[in-house]
């Protein structure tokens, strides 16, 4: 299997959707001519040319609505947003529009579109450029929420997303572009709603995605293990909507016990939402409420300290074990 | 306000040379939504038509001269709330519009959209948008989709004048003109958002201004003359056609009902004098002098034409009180399109 | 005590602190000439004039912003979105800079302010005009978030949300507003955090705010009690953020069942992270999983039957309810 | 592009009258501005300032110009990222400023905010914000609380040639021309947002074109020459003053390096050949000259000049490296203001 970045891994998905289908195309911010704000479209303004590799002024709203209408008239728009953060102007076409016009239409118009870009803190970014979104658009019916952590996951994932029917918001994360990892030689996809369990153990179960699991999480697990003489059963839902519950019930039912890792702010954000839902479907197997580790809910500071300690850390994940695992 | 392009070369007449059974049917169009609105608004007392809904009433010479002449059945028409008209200009079949407004599954969305959200896939008839503005954009998108497939499709974006102070009105007209994408965007200048004045809340009344900041094409046209508005919408069209260059329109209209069905037809921001004398330059009895003066029609025909239209109208009422409800099972049928991609 | 209806309390809650605070204003699409879309502003422009009640363009990312600056530099506003529905195109401001501000200048500068408007369904408004949208906001730290159930409640909280110094999100209902309800004679305000019992029960806790308490919970309550032959005690948090936890806990640990009926959206909400916070604080309390109500994961359809059956109703509390009690 | 109002009415000589000692802190301010930034690419280098660092340099008679010269310690200046540069001409002490930098206790905002967003409450230096044109329509709100409160204060509101295509541009002019708010839109026009150009961005290459569709008052500004930028600002700020009428300045100017410490000085949307080019007109060396020539300094005092701005930003590092990092505490601490309205 071949190695590759995580931001070849998205090019590459991005460039065989664009040679399999001509109605496929990708417009942002310094997509083309720059290749790319965090080099992920490198070289397709040169194999592509501008007629599908579309650089942009800065307007995020009035793109995002441009996606929104090709796509309804037969295309197939990949938006880029440099980073998430900036999606914020764009919240109602992407929450008011794309999520509602299938439904509203009463099927007439779909719209079949890819909105992505880096979520999550880098480092040193500030409050502005520095948030994990995903829970303000999984909120919203309408839309499919996809937040990869492997370069395998992030390519096959892309290719479904380019495919899919409806409007999917693709969150990556600038701090693993340049991750490395394995991916399947030739074509493949992956399908939404289709968790992994990344690593098996027996004594919790330890939901995580995108950046926070493949950073933190990764490079906690063995450590806490020894440390606590527990064995964590690491699960990703892939997609955050729809979301993969059996597979974590399934695993819930063996563990007894479920830790959640997030990187977004804990008040109603996905987090909340698979603490209510396994609760409730695993009720009877849960030896412990389930905890969740999640950064501060106040806006992230710059100084790198207070980031930190903001942020999903190891501490907190120890502290979230021994919590659920009633050690101490 | 410079206007570059191609008025029609050659004028038989002030009727543009356009053959008398095209007139007669644009009078029909016309008489057709100014009815249709009567009955919605009569439905809407009976408490049969819920929620918003805003009447087009006054503003017909726009949706008949721009939608059913200026364009064909390929190209698209877009536009916010106010949208009966347009819709029915542009060919949907004003039976399921009504349909809709009753929450039928006949509906042009069976029943899911309403009033503010008429959409019709097969007139391409891309809606019926209800947060103002951000069709704006979107309009935007389907000339976009036009030119990279290399259609030759034109996309007619309406919208009224409260909207031309929105962010999504500025970035839509930047990026269309930016990329040369073949849209007219126009403005139905109806004096009024709701209850504001056009001088109370755009820092320019006159709103074609506004395409200065993005070099584009603008033109001002008298929107109570069907004519007028066919031939300068059709110039800004044929223009779009040949270069991709959108335009700026602004039609001075007015609007005889309140803002929508719950809000009072004068109240305080205007007065009932000033829609009486509005009234004196109605496009319906403008167009119906035109007609007698041209010997086109006289007032049988006249006659002929409102029994004609009753009793489509009639038609709608009962195709869509006959109509079933949609089942509940509708509810998640029309949530996520089944992907087959894989 | 004086009988008046939600828009009165609301009007009056604007006029007494207008007459208090100098810098307090109001601007909004419609709130002056027209006295408010809904009239919650009747009579205030006669009284304060053209220079303290402002109408303003079509343009609330715009008029948000404004009042951003303002508050910045010492002035109180309270902007009225016709809906929240359209607050949308204004997210950015409110929960990029809004929220942030305070933090992200350390503490130079705060924005004391009031966002208001009636949020959730009125009847037959389509997808895009019937949206309830507490947990987008409620999600991102920096602001706070009130739904007042009561005539009562709703003057005191909007009056202390005007003296708040931090950005307030006020969420009211435009189905309420010709509401009827005993308030208090002269000056009072009700703290920010502090839910009430509004009936007191002992098998089942069922936790409930604005319309949806208002206008179909206390329409099913005593229905289902009888029905079921239980006895229900009912909470308003009354302020979504800061949530009143500790109220709900003890109650819960009286009754060991908790049901929230929300009007949102069910992923990640409001309601969710209830759930999530009450099972870990009570979980040895609890004699079932939490439940919940909420409307259908769909955009609301116009149909009447459609939106009926999709937004919560007495029959899905009935539903919950035997679920959270075992029945049957 | 008209202008109506008051160019100072007396020029005494190119340097309008003004005191040679104001011209040398014009000169100190610029040269401060340029070496801090210099300093802070240095310290980027060496990891000690972290994430995004949008550098001014190239720029500086823009700050010196148009917030040292033009306006007083009362009215506000707001601008985007690119900050440092304006927050030392609003007369923010540079000490916490490079404190911010290195994410110190001691910094503008103890550390919360970082190199994108200063603030400063003493100096009315309303940030430092990251979103590109957000911060527009909150410059308008500034300038509200001024025309509310019955104060004189004029807000400049700075921007980018890239941040005139957003729609919180469009908002915020239109509102501050509507309601006549005192504040001065300043596009400094560096020709590129990030790689893009601003014929790849903006409808119109005249930016100040964007002004037509708000009836303001515009002029074009040469942004390499302090003595213009602040005889043409200050016209401005005395109209808004006096009428609280808002304008639209486009001030031309280039930046040397690249967007922020992460990108490329040239890369691909720029030649290394038209950056060397536009050096020549280097805003320090431009007023360098006049002040020569002018025979106000002589190559000594320019020597000197170095000396003193060099021995400045040294204590600003030395300040900054000294100071303690903020406690962890400090997380809670300004996540709400307390309230005690109650
Ligand atoms: C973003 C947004 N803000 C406010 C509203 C409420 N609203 C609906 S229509 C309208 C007035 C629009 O006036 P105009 O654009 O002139 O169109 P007209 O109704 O005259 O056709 C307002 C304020 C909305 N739907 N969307
Ligand atoms: C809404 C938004 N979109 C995108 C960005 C990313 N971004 C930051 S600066 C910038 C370029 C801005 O260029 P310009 O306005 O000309 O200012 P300059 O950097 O030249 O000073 C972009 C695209 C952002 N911060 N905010
Ligand atoms: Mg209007
Ligand atoms: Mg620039």
């Amino acid at each position: 299997m071949p190695t590759v970045s995580l931001r070849e891994a998205l090019n590459q998905a991005i460039d065989e959707e664009m040679a399999r289908d001509e109605r496929v195309f990708l417009m942002g911010e310094e997509v083309a001519e720059y290749n790319g704000a965090y080099k992920v479209s490198q070289g397709l303004l040169a194999k592509w040319g501008p007629r599908r590799i579309i650089d942009t002024p800065i307007a995020e709203a009035g793109f995002a609505g441009i996606g929104i209408g090709a796509a309804m008239c037969g295309l197939r728009p990949i938006v880029e947003f440099m980073t998430w953060n900036f999606s914020l102007v764009a919240y109602d076409q992407i929450a008011n529009h794309a999520a509602k016009m299938y439904s509203m239409t009463g099927g007439h118009f779909n719209v079949p579109m890819v909105f992505r870009g880096p979520g999550g803190a880098a480092h040193g970014l500030g409050a502005t450029h520095s948030q994990a979104l995903e829970s303000i658009y999984a909120h919203i019916p309408g839309l499919k929420v996809v937040m990869p952590s492997t370069c395998k996951d992030a390519k096959g994932l892309l290719k479904t997303a380019i495919r899919d029917e409806n409007p999917v918001i693709f969150i990556e994360s600038e701090v693993m572009y340049g991750d490395k990892g394995e991916i399947p030689e030739g074509e493949y996809t992956i399908p939404f709603g289709v968790g992994e369990v990344k690593k098996e153990g027996k004594d919790v179960t330890l939901v995580s995605w995108s950046k926070v699991l493949a950073h933190i999480v990764w490079k906690s697990v063995e450590k806490l293990e020894e440390e606590l003489g527990i064995s964590i059963e690491v699960i990703d839902p892939r997609t955050i909507k729809p979301m993969d519950y059996d597979l974590i019930v399934e695993s819930v039912k063996k563990t007894n016990r479920l830790l959640i890792v997030e990187e977004g702010w804990p008040f109603a954000s996905v987090g909340a939402q698979l603490s209510d839902e396994i609760t409730r479907r695993a009720f009877d197997y849960l030896d412990a409420p389930v905890e969740r580790v999640n950064q501060e809910d106040v806006p992230l500071p710059y100084a790198k300290a207070l980031e930190k300690h903001s942020l999903p850390n190891i501490d907190k994940i120890r502290t979230g074990l021994k919590k659920v695992l009633y050690i101490d | 306000m410079s206007t570059t392009s191609a008025a029609p070369k050659k004028q038989h007449s002030r009727l543009f040379g356009l053959p008398k059974e095209t007139l007669l049917d644009w009078y029909d169009d016309m008489l057709l939504v100014r009815r249709f609105e009567e009955k919605c608004a009569q439905l809407y007392g009976m408490g049969k038509i819920m929620g918003f809904c805003h009447l087009y009433n006054g503003q017909e010479a726009i949706s008949t001269g721009a939608v059913k002449g200026a364009i064909t059945k390929d190209d698209y028409v877009i536009t916010a709330y106010r949208d009966h008209g347009l819709a029915i200009s542009k060919g949907v079949d004003p039976k399921p519009i009504m349909a809709e407004l009753l929450g039928k599954v006949t509906g042009t969305t069976r029943g899911q959209g309403g009033s503010m959200h008429i959409f019709d896939k097969e007139t391409n008839f891309l809606g019926g948008h209800a947060i103002v503005g951000s069709h704006i954009p979107i309009a935007a998108g389907a000339a976009f989709a036009s030119k990279y497939k290399g259609e030759k499709r034109v996309c007619l974006c309406f919208m009224g004048d409260g909207a031309t102070n929105i962010g999504a009105f500025h970035e839509g007209l930047n990026l269309a003109a930016l990329w040369k994408l073949p849209v007219v965007f126009i403005i139905e200048n109806n004096r009024y958002s709701m209850g504001t004045s056009v001088r109370r809340s755009s820092a320019v009344e006159e709103l074609i201004k506004k395409g200065l900041g993005y070099d584009l094409r603008t033109e001002v046209i008298d929107g109570f003359n069907v004519l007028e508005v066919y031939t300068k919408v059709k110039a800004a069209v044929d223009h779009a056609r040949e270069t991709y260059e959108p335009s700026l329109l602004e039609i001075r209209t007015y609007r005889y009902r309140g803002h929508s069905m719950s809000d009072p037809i004068h109240g305080h921001y205007r007065t009932k004098e000033e829609v009486e004398e509005q009234k004196k330059y109605d496009p319906i009895s403008v167009f119906a002098e035109i007609l007698k003066a041209e010997k086109l029609v006289d007032e049988e025909w006249l006659d002929e034409a409102e029994k004609r239209i009753k009793a489509i109208v009639e038609e709608c009422v009962t195709f869509a009180e006959n109509s079933p409800e949609p089942p509940l099972e509708n509810l998640y049928d029309v949530y996520y399109k089944e992907s087959n991609g894989e």
